[in-house]
C-alpha cells in the first residue's frame, strides 16, 4: 500500500462535496446517490485503513513546512468513527431531508464536514490542521444557515463564538511553534509552565470549545431548533465531540506532559465539573426535544474533560472511552428525534405525547440509549462514567460529587423527556402518527445496537480502541475492561440512578399528569421505602435545583445579552457611526474629490520632502 | 515577442474595420474570446515569435506574466457577459473594438520599460474606458465618466510634471536611466516632489484614499461587463501595478516612501471596508471594497520585502478573480431583477443557486477564508508586515479583515439568504453567459486556494 | 531673458483672463491666445516642432472644438453663467492675488534648489528620436487616436433612445 | 547647473507653476463643466511648458519634443472624448452645471 492512500478519506467527501454543489435541487437522487456512495466508499476506505501505521507529506507552502499526513494507534479508530458517523447519517438524512430546500448544499457541507474532519484527525502539522480546522467553521456556518429562518442569525452566532476560540487557538499554534520550534505534532514536547502553559491554555480553548464545552457552548441550543436535524446528529453530537477531545487528548498526551499534579489538570477538571453540573440543570428545563438532547450534547463534554483532565490512566481512558460512547448515544439520541419530528412535524414536548405505542422502534431505541447516557448498566454509558467517576475520586471526592450531580440530573431529565414524549396521552394531532421508515430506522437501531455491544462487550472497545492509545507504559500494566472493580462506585451510582427515577415519578405524581407506565416502580416493595425518605431529603433539593438551573440560565441568558449589547451596541454602532460620516463626505460632487486628492498630494509631498 | 501582445489587438481593431464589416461583425466576439485564450496560453507558456522589422523596448518579468495572466482571463469573462448582456450586433461590435485597444493599453502598461511610455500606455486605456463607462449614454454613466476624466486629467498632469522634473537628473525616460541617476544625485527636494506627485498620480488611477472619489461612482454606473473590466483590470493595472512597477523597477524602497504607502494603504482599508459596510447599492459596495483590498496590496507593497511584494502580486491577481466574480453576480442579480438596491433582494439563493454559491466563494475569498485563494495573499502580506516589523499595520490588516467579512456577509444576507420576497418568486437564473464565468472564476479561486501551498516552493519570485 | 519674462507674464495674465471672464466664448477665445503664447515660448526654448505642433493643434483644433461646443449648447449656458455670475466672481475676486503671491513665495524658496545635470545627448533631430527611439510612441499614438475615434463614433452618435 | 541655466529654469518653473494653479483653481471652483475642462487645458499647458523647459535645459530639446507631441496628440482627444461626456450630460439635464451631476453619492 502507499502512503497516498492516506489523502483518500479527504479527497473523497472533498471531491464529491464539490461536485453535489454543482447540481441543483431538481436533481435530488443524483445527490443523494454522489453523497452516499462517497460515504460508503469514505468507510470502506477507513476500515481498510484499521491497523495501518503510515505518514505522508508533501512540501506546503515553502519554508520547509510540509503538508503532513499521520495514521497511527489513536487516529485509527477516530477515523472509523467519522467515517461510520457520516455514513449512517446520511443514510438517515435521504428520508429526513427529503423535502428540505437546499438539498445541494446539505449534502455538499455534509460532506466537506466528512473530508475536513477527516483533515484534522490525520493531520501531522498544527498548520494543516488549524487549516482543516478552519474549514469546518465554514461548513458548520453554511449547515446552520441553510436552516430555518432564524437560522442565519444563529450561524453568525455561531460563527463568532467558533471563529474567536479559533483565533485562540491559531494564537495557541503559534506560540507552541515558537516554543517547540516545529510545527510537526509528533516531534513537539513541552512541559507545562511559562509559556508552555500559555499555549496549552490557548489549544485547550480551541479543543474544548469545539468539543462544546462551557462557556462556549451557547450557539449549540439554538442551532438544535434552527439547523437541520441531521447536522445535529452528526456534528455537535458526534464530530465536535470527536474532534475536541480528540485534540484536547493529543496535546494533553503527547505534545504536553500533564500531570495529575499540576494546575491545568485541576483547571481542566474543574471546566469538566461546572460544564457538567451547569448543562445538566439547564437541560432539566428544557421544553423542546431537541434543544434538551444539545444542552446534554454540552453536559457530556464535562465528562470527558474531567476524565482526559484527571491525568491518570483509568480517567482519560474512561473519558475517551465516553466520548465514542457518546457520540454513539448522542446521535441515537437526535435521530430519534428526527423520527419524531418528521413523523408528528413537532419536537415541543408540549405537543407531543403518548406516541410510545405508535412508534415502538423508534421508543426502543430512545430507551436504550437514554438509559444509556444515564449510565445504567449494563450500557455503554455506565462503563465510561464507571471509570470516569474512579479517576474522579483519586482526585478529589469534589469532582466526582459534581459527577454523580450531573448523573442524577441526566437521569431525571431523559425520564422526563421519554415520560412527555413517548408516554402519557396522545394528542388528536398525533393520533395519526406512524413508525419512521426503515431508512431511518436502520442508522438508529445500528447505533443502539452498538450501545449494547459497547457495554455488555466493552472489553471490545476498550483494549482495542481506547487502552492502545495510552500506551503500555503509561497503562502500568492495568486493564479497565469488564465490570468496573470498585463496588462503592456502582453502588453509589445505582443508588443515584434510583434516586433520580423515585424522584422523577414522585415530581409527576404531585404535578398530577398521568403516569401508570412507572407507578408499579413507585409502588413496589423493596423501592418505597427508599423513596419515602428520599421524599423529605429530595424534594426541597429538586426544587431549588430547578431554582439554581434558572437562576443559571438567567445569568448565562444576561451573559449572553452582554456579549450582544458589546457585539450589537457598541462595536456595530460605533462603526456605523462611522460609515454614517464617512457616506456623508461623499458628497457626489468632483471638486470635492479633486480638492482632496490635491490635498492627499501635497501631504504626501510634504511628508516625502521633510523626512528624506 | 513582447510586441505582439501590444500589436496583435492593434491589428485585429485594424482588421476588423476594414471593408467586410458585415463578415466581422458577427466573427468579432469569437475573435476576441480566441484572442484572450491565446494571452493565458502565451503568458503560461512562453513562445519566442520573433519580430522581424520593428524592435520595441519590452520586457516582462514574473509581476508583469501574472498581471498579464489577469488581464487574459477578466478579458475573456468580459466578453463572455458582454455577448450575453448587449444585444445588438453593432454595439457589440463597437464594445469588442473598444476592447482591443483596452487590452493594447494594460499589455502596454505591463510591458514597458520606460516611464512616458508607461504614461502613454496608461491614457490609453483610460480613454477607452471613459467611453466604455458611458457606452449606454445614460445619465449617471455620463457622471461618472466626467468625474473619471477630471481626476484623470489631474493625474496626467501630475504624472507629465513628475516624468519631466525626474528627466532634469537622468535626462532620459528609460527604467534603468532612472535608476542609476536616481542612485548617483542626491536626493533634493524637488526630485523628491517629483516622484511624491508621480505616485500620487498613480494613487488616483488605482483608487486610494483619499484619491479615490471617482471610483464608486465609475464602478457602479459603468455598464456590467464594463464594471468587470474596470475593478479587475482596469484600476489594477494602471495604477497599482503602474505603482508597483515603479516601486520596484525604478525608485527602490526607502523609508518615508514605505511610511507614506502602509498609511495610504491602511487608510484605505480601514475607511474602504467603513464605507462599503454602509452601501445599499450592490455595485457600490463591491467598489468601496476594490478599494479596501487595494489596500492590503499597497501595504504589501509598502514592506518593500520580496515576501511582501510577493504577497501584493499575489493578492492583485486574486482580487481581479474574485471582484470580478462578483461583479458578475451583481450583473446577473441586475438583469433579473432590473435594480441593484439590495434592500429590494432577499433570498435569491434559491431562485439563483449558481449566482448565490459562486458569490459565496468569491466573498469568502475576499474576506480571506482559508482555504481560498484570497487567505494566502492575505496571510502572506500580514506575515511580511509582522516580519518586517509594522506590527501596527498587521494588526489593522487582521482587524480590517473582520469589517470585510461583515459586510460581505451583511451583502450575502440581504442579497442571497433570507426569505425570498413576493414579487421576486418568479425570477430564473441567470444565463449561461454570466453564470459560466462566475463558474470558471470561483473554480480558479478554489483551484489557486488549494494548490498554492503546494506550488509555493515552485514559483519563483 | 527679459523677453522671456515679458512673454511668461503675459502668459499668466491671459491665462487669468481665460477663467476670469464671464462669457464662456471669450474663455475659449483666450485660451486659443495662452496657447498661442505658450507656443511662443516653445520657440524660443529651442523646439520648433513641438511649437508648431501646439501652435495648430491646440491653438487651432482645440479651440475649434471648445467654440463649437460653446456654440451647440449656448442657450443654456448663457443662462447658467448669468445666473451665477455673482457667485463667480465672489470666487475668482482673489485669484489674481493668490496666484501672485505663489509666485513669489516660489520665487524665494526655488533658490535653493541644485540639481546635478545629465550629460547631453548625442541626438538633436526629434524626428530621428520619435521614429528609431520611441516608435512604442508611435504605436500608442495610433492606439489613442483609434480610441478617439470609437469614442466619438460612441459619443456623438445620436442616442438611439430618442 | 550653471547659474544661468538655474536662475532660467527657476523663473520658468514659478511661472508654469502659476499657471497650473490657476488651471487647477478653475477645475476646483467653477460650476460649468465647460470652464472646467478649460481648466484642465491650462493645467496640462503647463505641463507641457514644463516638459518643453526641461528639454531646453537638459539639452534633450528631441526627446522632450517627441513626448510633447505624443502628449498633444493625447490631449486632443481626450478634450474629444471629455467634450462627448459633456454633451452628453448636457443632453440629460439640459443644462451645465456642475450641480446637477451629483447624483451619485454615499
Amino acid at each position: 500500500m502507499t502512503d497516498k492512500i492516506l489523502l483518500l478519506p479527504i479527497i473523497i467527501p472533498l471531491v464529491s462535496g464539490a461536485m453535489v454543489l454543482l447540481f441543483s435541487n431538481r436533481f435530488r437522487r443524483a445527490i443523494e446517490m454522489i453523497s452516499l456512495l462517497a460515504a460508503s466508499l469514505s468507510l470502506l476506505v477507513s476500515i481498510r485503513l484499521f491497523k495501518e501505521n503510515l505518514s505522508f507529506s508533501l512540501p506546503w507552502l515553502g519554508q520547509g513546512l510540509e503538508f503532513s499526513l499521520k495514521l497511527y494507534h489513536f487516529s485509527w479508530f477516530i477515523l472509523l468513527a467519522i467515517a461510520s458517523f457520516g455514513f449512517l447519517i446520511i443514510l438517515y438524512s435521504i428520508l429526513f431531508m427529503r423535502n428540505k430546500a437546499y438539498l445541494n448544499q446539505f449534502y455538499s457541507y455534509f460532506l466537506l464536514t466528512i473530508s475536513f474532519a477527516s483533515g484534522a484527525v490525520l493531520a501531522d502539522n498544527l498548520l494543516i490542521m488549524l487549516f482543516f480546522w478552519e474549514g469546518l467553521l465554514l461548513t458548520l456556518f453554511g449547515m446552520i444557515a441553510i436552516g430555518n429562518k432564524n437560522a442565519f442569525k444563529t450561524a453568525i452566532k455561531a460563527f463568532i463564538i467558533v471563529g474567536i476560540t479559533d483565533l485562540c487557538m491559531m494564537a495557541g499554534i503559534i506560540l507552541t511553534g515558537h516554543l517547540a520550534g516545529t510545527l510537526a505534532i509528533s516531534k513537539i514536547s513541552l512541559s507545562l509552565n511559562g509559556l508552555g502553559a500559555l499555549a496549552f491554555i490557548f489549544l485547550m480553548i480551541g479543543a474544548i470549545s469545539k468539543a462544546g464545552s462551557m462557556p462556549f457552548h451557547t450557539w449549540i441550543p439554538d442551532a438544535a431548533i434552527d439547523a437541520p436535524l441531521p447536522f445535529m446528529a452528526l456534528v455537535p453530537a458526534a464530530f465536535e465531540k470527536l474532534l475536541g477531545i480528540y485534540f484536547l487528548t493529543r496535546i494533553s498526551l503527547d505534545m504536553f506532559q500533564l500531570s495529575p499534579g499540576s494546575w491545568v489538570s485541576v483547571m481542566l477538571m474543574a471546566i469538566g465539573a461546572i460544564t457538567i453540573v451547569l448543562a445538566v440543570m439547564m437541560a432539566l428545563i428544557q421544553k423542546d426535544y431537541k434543544r434538551l438532547l444539545s444542552y446534554h450534547a454540552i453536559s457530556q463534554v464535562g465528562y470527558m474533560i474531567l476524565g482526559i483532565g484527571t491525568a491518570v490512566p483509568v480517567g482519560i481512558v474512561g473519558g475517551l472511552f465516553h466520548m465514542i460512547n457518546n457520540a454513539l448515544y448522542k446521535s441515537g439520541l437526535f435521530l430519534s428525534g428526527g423520527c419524531v419530528e418528521k413523523q408528528t412535524g413537532s419536537t415541543d414536548l408540549r405537543e407531543l405525547g403518548g406516541i410510545g405505542t405508535r412508534m415502538p422502534v423508534t421508543f426502543i431505541c430512545f430507551i436504550i440509549t437514554a438509559v444509556s447516557i444515564s449510565g445504567v448498566p449494563p450500557f455503554n454509558g455506565f462503563f465510561s462514567k464507571e471509570l470516569v467517576y474512579d479517576g474522579a475520586l483519586e482526585r478529589g471526592w469534589i469532582f466526582y460529587a459534581a459527577a454523580l450531580i450531573g448523573s442524577f440530573f441526566t437521569a431525571a431529565s431523559f425520564l422526563k423527556l421519554g415520560h412527555a414524549a413517548f408516554l402519557g396521552k396522545i394528542s388528536e394531532k398525533n393520533k395519526g402518527v406512524k413508525e419512521a421508515p426503515f431508512l431511518m430506522l436502520a442508522p438508529m437501531i445500528v447505533v443502539t445496537l452498538l450501545c449494547v455491544i459497547f457495554g455488555l462487550y466493552n472489553q471490545l472497545p476498550l483494549r482495542h480502541l481506547i487502552q492502545p492509545v495510552l500506551g503500555g507504559i503509561r497503562m502500568e500494566g492495568h486493564d479497565f475492561s469488564g465490570f468496573p472493580g470498585n463496588m462503592k462506585l456502582v453502588l453509589a451510582t445505582v443508588a443515584v440512578l434510583i434516586a433520580a427515577l423515585l424522584n422523577h415519578i414522585w415530581g409527576v405524581k404531585t404535578k398530577g399528569s398521568g403516569l401508570k407506565a412507572v407507578d408499579h416502580i413507585h409502588h413496589a416493595p423493596i423501592l418505597s421505602g427508599i423513596y419515602d425518605r428520599a421524599e423529605k431529603r429530595y424534594f426541597d433539593p429538586y426544587d431549588m435545583g430547578l431554582k439554581i438551573a434558572d437562576l443559571a440560565a438567567k445569568i448565562a441568558f444576561r451573559c449572553d445579552r452582554a456579549v450582544d449589547w458589546l457585539y450589537d451596541g457598541l462595536a456595530v454602532k460605533v462603526t456605523f457611526a462611522f460609515t454614517r460620516q464617512i457616506r456623508k463626505a461623499h458628497t457626489g460632487s468632483y471638486s470635492a474629490y479633486l480638492a482632496w486628492s490635491l490635498i492627499g498630494a501635497i501631504l504626501v509631498a510634504v511628508f516625502l520632502i521633510y523626512s528624506t | 515577442m513582447y510586441s505582439w501582445f501590444i500589436l496583435f489587438p492593434l491589428l485585429s481593431v485594424i482588421i476588423l474595420n476594414l471593408p467586410f464589416r458585415g463578415m466581422m461583425n458577427k466573427i468579432a466576439i469569437w475573435y476576441a474570446l480566441a484572442l484572450s485564450i491565446a494571452q493565458v496560453y502565451l503568458v503560461l507558456f512562453p513562445v519566442n515569435i520573433v519580430m522581424p522589422f520593428l524592435q520595441l523596448n519590452l520586457n516582462a518579468d514574473i509581476i508583469s506574466r501574472a498581471v498579464l495572466l489577469c488581464i487574459a482571463i477578466v478579458l475573456f469573462v468580459t466578453i463572455l457577459s458582454a455577448k450575453y448582456l448587449i444585444k445588438k450586433e453593432d454595439k457589440l461590435f463597437n464594445f469588442v473594438n473598444l476592447l482591443f485597444i483596452c487590452l493594447a493599453g494594460m499589455n502596454g502598461v505591463t510591458l514597458v520599460t520606460d516611464i512616458f511610455s508607461l504614461y502613454v500606455f496608461i491614457e490609453i486605456t483610460a480613454v477607452a474606458s471613459y467611453t466604455l463607462i458611458s457606452f449606454y449614454k445614460d445619465k449617471d454613466a455620463f457622471e461618472a465618466a466626467f468625474k473619471y476624466i477630471m481626476l484623470s486629467a489631474m493625474a496626467s498632469a501630475m504624472m507629465l510634471a513628475g516624468i519631466a522634473l525626474i528627466m532634469l537628473i537622468s535626462g532620459d525616460t528609460g527604467f534603468f536611466a532612472i535608476r542609476e541617476a536616481l542612485k548617483v544625485s542626491p536626493h533634493s527636494s524637488l526630485i523628491v516632489f517629483a516622484i511624491a506627485i508621480f505616485i500620487c498620480a498613480l494613487f488616483i488611477k488605482g483608487g486610494l484614499m483619499p484619491f479615490h472619489g471617482w471610483l464608486p461612482d465609475a464602478y457602479s454606473a459603468a455598464p456590467a461587463p464594463v464594471s468587470v473590466l474596470l475593478a479587475g483590470v482596469v484600476t489594477k493595472t494602471l495604477g497599482i501595478y503602474g505603482l508597483i512597477r515603479i516601486m520596484v523597477s525604478v525608485i527602490g524602497f526607502d523609508g518615508p516612501l514605505k511610511q507614506a504607502l502602509l498609511f495610504i494603504g491602511a487608510l484605505s482599508i480601514v475607511v474602504g471596508a467603513l464605507a462599503a459596510l454602509g452601501q445599499s447599492d450592490f455595485k457600490r459596495m463591491l467598489a468601496y471594497s476594490s478599494i479596501s483590498q487595494v489596500g492590503y496590496i499597497i501595504i504589501g507593497l509598502g514592506t518593500g520585502t520580496a515576501l511582501g511584494i510577493f504577497g501584493a502580486v499575489f493578492h492583485l491577481f486574486n482580487h481581479a478573480i474574485f471582484k470580478s466574480s462578483l461583479f458578475l453576480n451583481s450583473a446577473a442579480v441586475e438583469s433579473r431583477l432590473g435594480t441593484r438596491d439590495m434592500d429590494k433582494m432577499n433570498g435569491l439563493a434559491s431562485k439563483m443557486p449558481v449566482t448565490g454559491i459562486t458569490s459565496v466563494i468569491s466573498c469568502l475569498s475576499a474576506a480571506g477564508l482559508p482555504p481560498l485563494a484570497g487567505f494566502w495573499s492575505k496571510l502572506i502580506i500580514i506575515v511580511a508586515l509582522w516580519v518586517s516589523g509594522y506590527r501596527v499595520y498587521a494588526v489593522v490588516a487582521i482587524m480590517a479583515s473582520v469589517i470585510t467579512l461583515a459586510y460581505f456577509l451583511s451583502l450575502q444576507r440581504r442579497v442571497f439568504f433570507g426569505r425570498i420576497k413576493e414579487d421576486s418568486m418568479n425570477i430564473k437564473e441567470a444565463g449561461i453567459g454570466l453564470t459560466l464565468p462566475a463558474v470558471i472564476l470561483t473554480a480558479i479561486i478554489i483551484g489557486v486556494g488549494i494548490a498554492f501551498p503546494f506550488l509555493r516552493d515552485a514559483i519563483k519570485f | 531673458m527679459n523677453l522671456n519674462i515679458f512673454i511668461l507674464i503675459a502668459m499668466i495674465a491671459l491665462a487669468l483672463w481665460t477663467v476670469m471672464t464671464r462669457s464662456l466664448l471669450r474663455a475659449a477665445i483666450m485660451l486659443a491666445f495662452t496657447s498661442a503664447i505658450i507656443s511662443i515660448l516653445m520657440f524660443r526654448l529651442n523646439s520648433p516642432i513641438a511649437a508648431v505642433f501646439e501652435l495648430s493643434v491646440c491653438t487651432g483644433l482645440v479651440s475649434v472644438l471648445f467654440i463649437s461646443t460653446i456654440g451647440l449648447t449656448h442657450p443654456s449656458v448663457k443662462e447658467e453663467t448669468f445666473e451665477h455670475m455673482v457667485d463667480r466672481l465672489r470666487k475668482f475676486k482673489f485669484l489674481p492675488f493668490i496666484i501672485i503671491g505663489m509666485g513669489m513665495a516660489l520665487g524665494l524658496v526655488a533658490v535653493k534648489i541644485n540639481l546635478q545635470l545629465p550629460l547631453a545627448e548625442i541626438e538633436t533631430d526629434a524626428r530621428t528620436v520619435m521614429w528609431n527611439l520611441r516608435p512604442l510612441d508611435i504605436i500608442g499614438q495610433v492606439i489613442i487616436l483609434l480610441s478617439g475615434v470609437f469614442g466619438v463614433i460612441i459619443l456623438f452618435k445620436e442616442s438611439d433612445k430618442k | 547647473m550653471s547659474a544661468e541655466s538655474l536662475q532660467l529654469f527657476c523663473t520658468f518653473g514659478i511661472f508654469i507653476f502659476m499657471l497650473a494653479a490657476i488651471g487647477v483653481y478653475c477645475m476646483l471652483a467653477t460650476y460649468n463643466l465647460i470652464r472646467a475642462l478649460i481648466g484642465v487645458e491650462l493645467l496640462l499647458k503647463a505641463v507641457t511648458l514644463l516638459i518643453v523647459a526641461v528639454g531646453y535645459i537638459t539639452k534633450h530639446n528631441a526627446l522632450t519634443q517627441a513626448m510633447v507631441i505624443t502628449f498633444i496628440v493625447i490631449e486632443v482627444v481626450v478634450m474629444t472624448v471629455a467634450i462627448g461626456v459633456v454633451l452628453g450630460i448636457r443632453s440629460h439635464t439640459n443644462s451645465l452645471d456642475a450641480r446637477d451631476i451629483r447624483n451619485l453619492k454615499g
